[in-house]
């Protein structure tokens, strides 16, 4: 069966009243940015020990959420299985939106958000932070024709621009893991990260691709085969057991050297980050959803692979943070055997929580993507008429 | 269809209202009281500017972003700068921002750098 | 899955590989080398701080700075900055020691992190080796303070107030801060504020001066004395030394 | 209403161009074949007269390969490609698309030099076309470089100061004038073809003096009365009174910032640049607005999924790129410029230039041609009598 696509209507007052509502979310984010640019950044949450924050945790998740969900849809482009065919053009066009707000997140982070001329004028081939932007831009772009081949149903563009696109998103994905990696702290520095940042892009990706399509269709009342969603949330369970690899050896990498013991310790057993890290992460995102998924009687209810989709979107949030904050929060160790007894400003592990802006802006980012998708439903042919596996 | 009818009266005058605007402030001569309201002259005795008063006028963006560059990232300290400038020109609100407000380009000099 | 289905996966998988390691390479082959030599006659920039010297209460390098470089100070450890910060520190191994003061401020690393982290090179080394930050060129973006291990890099999060040095600039807010060896004075001929404050004061613990020089203070006091720069196992090559740490 | 085909009357040695034909179908007139001249099309044109009605004969005619009748026919500039007729042809034969394919056709025909006229609707030539005056630019830049400030008692900060101001006016001025030259050349002929073809057909009433046609004309022009007469295509109307008067505006302030520096009315303390909220700048930049909403409108349109599509040729893809290529490049060098990035306002600057250049020295041989020939077969049919309003006239019914 050939799935045949279609524009959202679009002239119900729910529509409508869902654009103005999502137009009028980002207003207090595009106020208190211009309030953060006015006045500096000491609005939000953050101090000379924690410069990244809220902002940075959401552009990197927004990161992987994007190039998981352009892998969902290369599963129709570069694997050729037909029955992800009608969620192919979502899955770009939120892989692309995705991207947006990972962009939006970090420019209305920059302290000087006049002066970003220089960063088309002067480039640093060194530096992730260039390399990164770089690949984000192209990524755009790639999905945008991407997008524009599927609409027009140029099949072996699709195809081509399909390979290309899922390289790509690897590539971006593994940069923005190095722009942690790379950097010398102790959270931070690992080789590992590159590859773990991919494995957890995929799984977020998966699991926000379940619970998109599934709202969409429920809330258009679209027939959807829910064999289909079953096989998403065996894919999911595959990319959680991964997930789950990689952090347990970088964990365990990290705790079983003396080096770096003290810097795991604290990630595990310090205070608000190992609550995160057990029970949002481990518990929550990775251990409940790997037992639903794996269990058959839960694995094939569409309504139990929403339930493990949402713990695995919050757990991979949950490792974002784990990954931004803690590693800021935990200082280097300047002088070894030695302890600091005072000082001018807060030494040892400082503490970071995100101000009200901060968290305006944020809601506005997911305000002006979402306001975005749901002009693009009408825009575009995007969503099937129907999904059902036919063999 | 009255809106078509007024339709292009209203383009023209549109299109015509500069044109009507600066003819008749040269036929009126509004303004002209301010003269030229954005190059005040040096108030300071000196020698005179480091270049003459044209070149100054078309190129000191260029001359003091050149400068900066390599005060800034090669340590050339030569003894030209805003600091310099401002031994004359002593006045910031008649010296530079008249003219900058009249062209809408903002400097941002002024922000980090003390210029009475 | 079938064999045509495996290579495809497999192909796909570590051609993604290869771009994720590829991007490590880029970076390798530039970033081990430090700052330029440079020609014999080269300055290179070199502080040490002699702690024996330094007195538990005094503040007068830390005043003459704020000074000296308009740095922004509200009283609120939230958003202050500062060029220098004096610690109080005690060994806790392997056996407890008395406190100490203690004195940290940018390292002026020969292979300083910062600069290779900066996107739009507003941070930058000179010939001299001295790291600065380009204030006309910073986008805020604060990579530079996530790649300094040693935290020498404070952010302006508030406008400053104050002014008291008119010949030099103040920060905006929205660009990070960090000690310059106060260049603007070196490049004249004239010692970093700090030390002049401290020599002022009759302390001399600090020292600046050329280390391509073996006839300068800073290089005798390196030869005669048993220094120690901070976390020289992190490969950054920290320019400022430690008598007595 | 009867409607006659009286064009027939003697019979006429009839002269088929074969040539012209396969350009016509080449055009986007493909399904010109398909046409039983029912007549349909004639009668639902709310644009055709009763005196001459069209498109039939113009059909009928493009079949024959009659090239002669055409290119002297004004009525093929009188169609604004409503397609209403195309949307109601029971054969799908597309009259609106003939007409247009006949229209470029007549552009080549009075082209000067005809090669000029090829290459300018070829896509094979488009690096050619906008290679030469990039070349052209590049070497006044070197020729001139280091850029000299001409003498000026006004304070006028050139834009561009890469150029010496007279230099970069001379050069636009210089090929300008061969452009205006080659349209004027192309307008006489057409006037005098469709003169000798009425002339022919023994048709010799004029009901306007000229200065009087030319004004009615303008007026229709601008009032867009004959586009919003259209049913099958109500957005055209809006679009290309988006991008007629947005070019209008930019090019009455292009002229005053290109004089400034010469012209006397112009205050001398102080001259350009103009602040954003100065009058000129705020027209221009209204301008701008207009022309790519009004370009955007138009791609919009052609792209879009309907039942009946305007056939889009390159010829109308190459004048809406380089419309919206002029309003995009211009807008970006502004923004650059308030970003002061130094090198690149002066390379945004440079290719906005090299469209601007292209738009108008190309301006007899492309799509944008109809400035000047659709200007003239409505004055000509003012003159002559034969347009829609002055049918209308004698039957006394209301104005559409």
């Amino acid at each position: 069966m050939e799935a045949s696509f279609e524009r959202v209507e679009g002239k119900s007052a729910q529509y409508w009243l869902l654009l103005g509502a999502l137009a009028a979310l980002t207003l207090p984010g595009i106020f208190s940015t211009y309030l953060m640019e006015g006045r500096g950044l000491y609005l939000s949450g953050m101090t000379n020990r924690v410069p990244w924050g809220l902002q940075i945790v959401l552009a990197v998740f927004y990161i992987g959420a994007s190039a998981g969900s352009l892998v969902i849809s290369s599963l129709y482009g570069v694997f050729g299985k037909k029955e992800y065919k009608p969620f192919a053009r979502v899955a770009v066009y939120l892989a692309l939106l995705f991207l947006v707000a990972a962009l939006l997140s970090i420019l209305t982070d920059l302290g000087r958000l006049d002066n970003l001329s220089s960063s088309f004028s002067h480039f640093n081939f060194l530096s992730m932070l260039s390399i990164n932007p770089f690949l984000y831009n192209m990524y755009i772009l790639i999905c945008m024709v991407y997008l524009w081949a599927m609409l027009r149903e140029k099949e072996k563009l699709v195809r081509v621009m399909a390979l290309v696109a899922v390289l790509w998103a690897i590539a971006v994905h593994s940069g923005t893991g190095a722009i942690f990696g790379f950097v010398p702290r102790e959270l931070y520095q690992s080789p590992l990260l590159p590859p773990s940042f991919i494995a957890a892009a995929l799984s977020s990706g998966t699991a926000l691709m379940i619970l998109v399509i599934l709202g969409l269709f429920r809330l258009t009342g679209r027939p959807l085969d829910d064999q289909l969603v079953v096989r998403l949330g065996r894919l999911l369970a595959v990319f959680v057991l991964v997930v789950a690899c990689l952090l347990y050896i970088e964990n365990a990498y990290r705790v079983y050297l003396a080096a770096s013991r003290e810097a795991g310790v604290y990630l595990l057993f310090g205070g608000f980050q190992s609550v995160v890290f057990w029970g949002g992460m481990v518990l929550l995102g990775s251990l409940v959803p790997a037992v639903i998924l794996f269990t058959p009687r839960t694995a094939g209810q569409v309504r139990w692979i929403v339930v493990s989709s949402a713990l695995v979107v919050f757990g991979v949030l949950c490792e974002r943070y784990l990954i931004v904050i803690p590693g800021q929060a935990h200082p280097a160790d300047l002088l070894p055997n030695m302890e600091i007894t005072s000082s001018v400003w807060e030494e040892g592990v400082a503490a970071y929580s995100a101000s009200l802006p901060e968290v305006l802006q944020a809601i506005g980012v997911v305000a002006i993507i979402g306001f975005l998708f749901v002009l693009g439903l009408r825009l575009f042919r995007l969503l099937p008429t129907e999904a059902r596996i036919c063999e | 269809m009255r809106l078509k009818a007024a339709v292009v009266p209203i383009a023209a005058l549109v299109i015509l209202f500069p044109l009507g605007y600066s003819l008749a402030r040269s036929v009126f001569s509004w303004g002209a009281e301010r003269g030229q309201p954005f190059l005040a002259k040096p108030e300071t005795k000196s020698a005179g500017c480091v270049r003459d008063n044209t070149w100054m006028r078309f190129h000191h963006m260029d001359l003091l972003k050149q400068v900066r560059d390599e005060a800034v990232r090669e340590g050339k300290r030569g003894n030209i700068g805003l600091n310099t400038c401002r031994e004359c020109h002593t006045n910031r609100e008649r010296f530079c921002n008249e003219c900058h407000n009249a062209v809408n380009l903002h400097v941002d000099c002024f922000r980090c750098h003390y210029y009475p | 899955m079938d064999r045509r289905g495996f290579l495809k996966t497999a192909g796909v998988l570590s051609a993604g590989a290869a771009c994720a390691y590829g991007l490590p390479l880029l970076c390798a082959g530039t970033s081990s080398r430090g700052a330029p030599e440079g020609p014999p006659g080269t300055r290179k920039w070199g502080m040490v701080i002699d702690l024996t010297r330094c007195r538990p209460d005094c503040t007068a390098c830390l005043e003459a700075c704020r000074k000296e470089n308009n740095v922004a100070f509200f009283g609120d450890a939230r958003w202050d900055v500062h060029l220098i910060r004096k610690v109080k520190i005690r060994r806790t191994y392997p056996a407890v020691s008395a406190e100490k003061p203690m004195l940290l401020l940018c390292n002026q690393c020969d292979r300083p992190p910062c600069v290779q982290a900066c996107p739009v090179k507003a941070t930058f080394q000179r010939e001299d080796g001295v790291v600065l930050v380009d204030q006309h060129r910073c986008i805020g973006c604060r990579y530079c303070m996530i790649a300094c291990p040693y935290n020498a890099r404070d952010f302006n999060f508030k406008e400053n107030r104050e002014w008291p040095n008119k010949d030099r600039p103040r920060s905006s807010h929205g660009v990070p801060q960090s000690c310059t060896f106060c260049v603007h004075r070196l490049d004249v001929g004239q010692e970093p504020a700090c030390v002049a404050a401290c020599k002022k004061v009759g302390a001399n613990v600090l020292a600046v001066g050329d280390l391509n020089d073996p006839g300068s203070d800073v290089s005798r006091l390196i030869a005669t004395h048993p220094v120690q720069g901070l976390r020289e196992d992190l490969g950054t090559r920290p320019k400022v030394y430690y008598i007595g740490l | 209403m009867h409607v006659s085909v009286g064009c027939m009357s003697d019979a006429q040695r009839i002269a088929p161009d074969g040539d012209f034909l396969r350009g016509v179908l080449a055009a986007g007139g493909e399904d010109l074949k398909k046409c039983f001249q029912c007549a349909t099309c004639s009668v639902v044109c709310e644009l055709s007269g009763d005196t001459a009605p069209f498109p039939r004969k113009e059909m009928i005619w493009a079949q024959w390969g009659l090239k002669d009748r055409l290119v002297a026919d004004p009525d093929v500039w009188l169609c604004h490609q409503c397609n209403d007729c195309s949307t109601r042809c029971p054969r799908g034969a597309r009259p609106g698309d003939v007409m247009a394919a006949v229209r470029r056709e007549t552009v080549l025909y009075y082209a000067v030099p005809a090669f000029l006229g090829r290459w300018a609707n070829d896509p094979k030539f488009v690096p050619l076309l906008l290679g030469v005056p990039a070349v052209l630019l590049g070497l006044l830049l070197l020729g001139t470089y280091p850029p000299a400030l001409g003498p000026s008692k006004k304070l006028v900060f050139s834009y561009w100061n890469l150029l010496p101001h007279w230099v970069l006016m001379s050069f636009f001025g210089l090929f300008s004038l061969l452009a205006f030259l080659a349209v004027v050349g192309g307008v006489v002929r057409f006037w005098r073809a469709m003169k000798s073809a009425d002339e022919r057909a023994g048709n010799t009433t004029v009901v306007k003096p000229l200065a009087r046609s030319a004004g009615a004309a303008l007026k229709r022009i601008l009032t867009h009365d004959d586009f919003a007469v259209c049913t099958a295509e109500r957005w055209r109307a809006v679009s290309h009174f988006c991008v007629l008067y947005g070019f209008l505006a930019l090019f009455v302030v292009s002229i005053w910032v290109m004089t400034a520096r010469y012209n006397p009315l112009v205050p001398d303390d102080f001259a350009y640049p103009f602040s954003f909220w100065s009058p000129w700048r705020m027209l221009a930049n209204l301008g701008g607005v207009l022309l790519t909403a009004g370009c955007v409108l138009m791609i919009w349109d052609r792209l879009k999924d309907r039942p009946h599509p305007v056939a889009s040729t390159f010829s109308d893809w190459a004048l809406l790129a380089a419309l919206l290529a002029v309003a995009l490049t211009g807008f970006l060098s502004e923004a650059l410029h308030y970003a002061r990035m130094e090198p690149h306002r002066q390379i945004a600057y440079f290719i906005h230039l090299v469209f601007v250049f292209a738009l108008l020295i190309y301006l007899p041989y492309s799509k944008l041609a109809h400035l000047a020939y659709r200007a003239t077969a409505m004055v000509y049919a003012e003159h002559t009598g034969r347009t829609r309003g002055a049918t209308v006239t004698h039957e006394g019914r209301d104005h559409p």
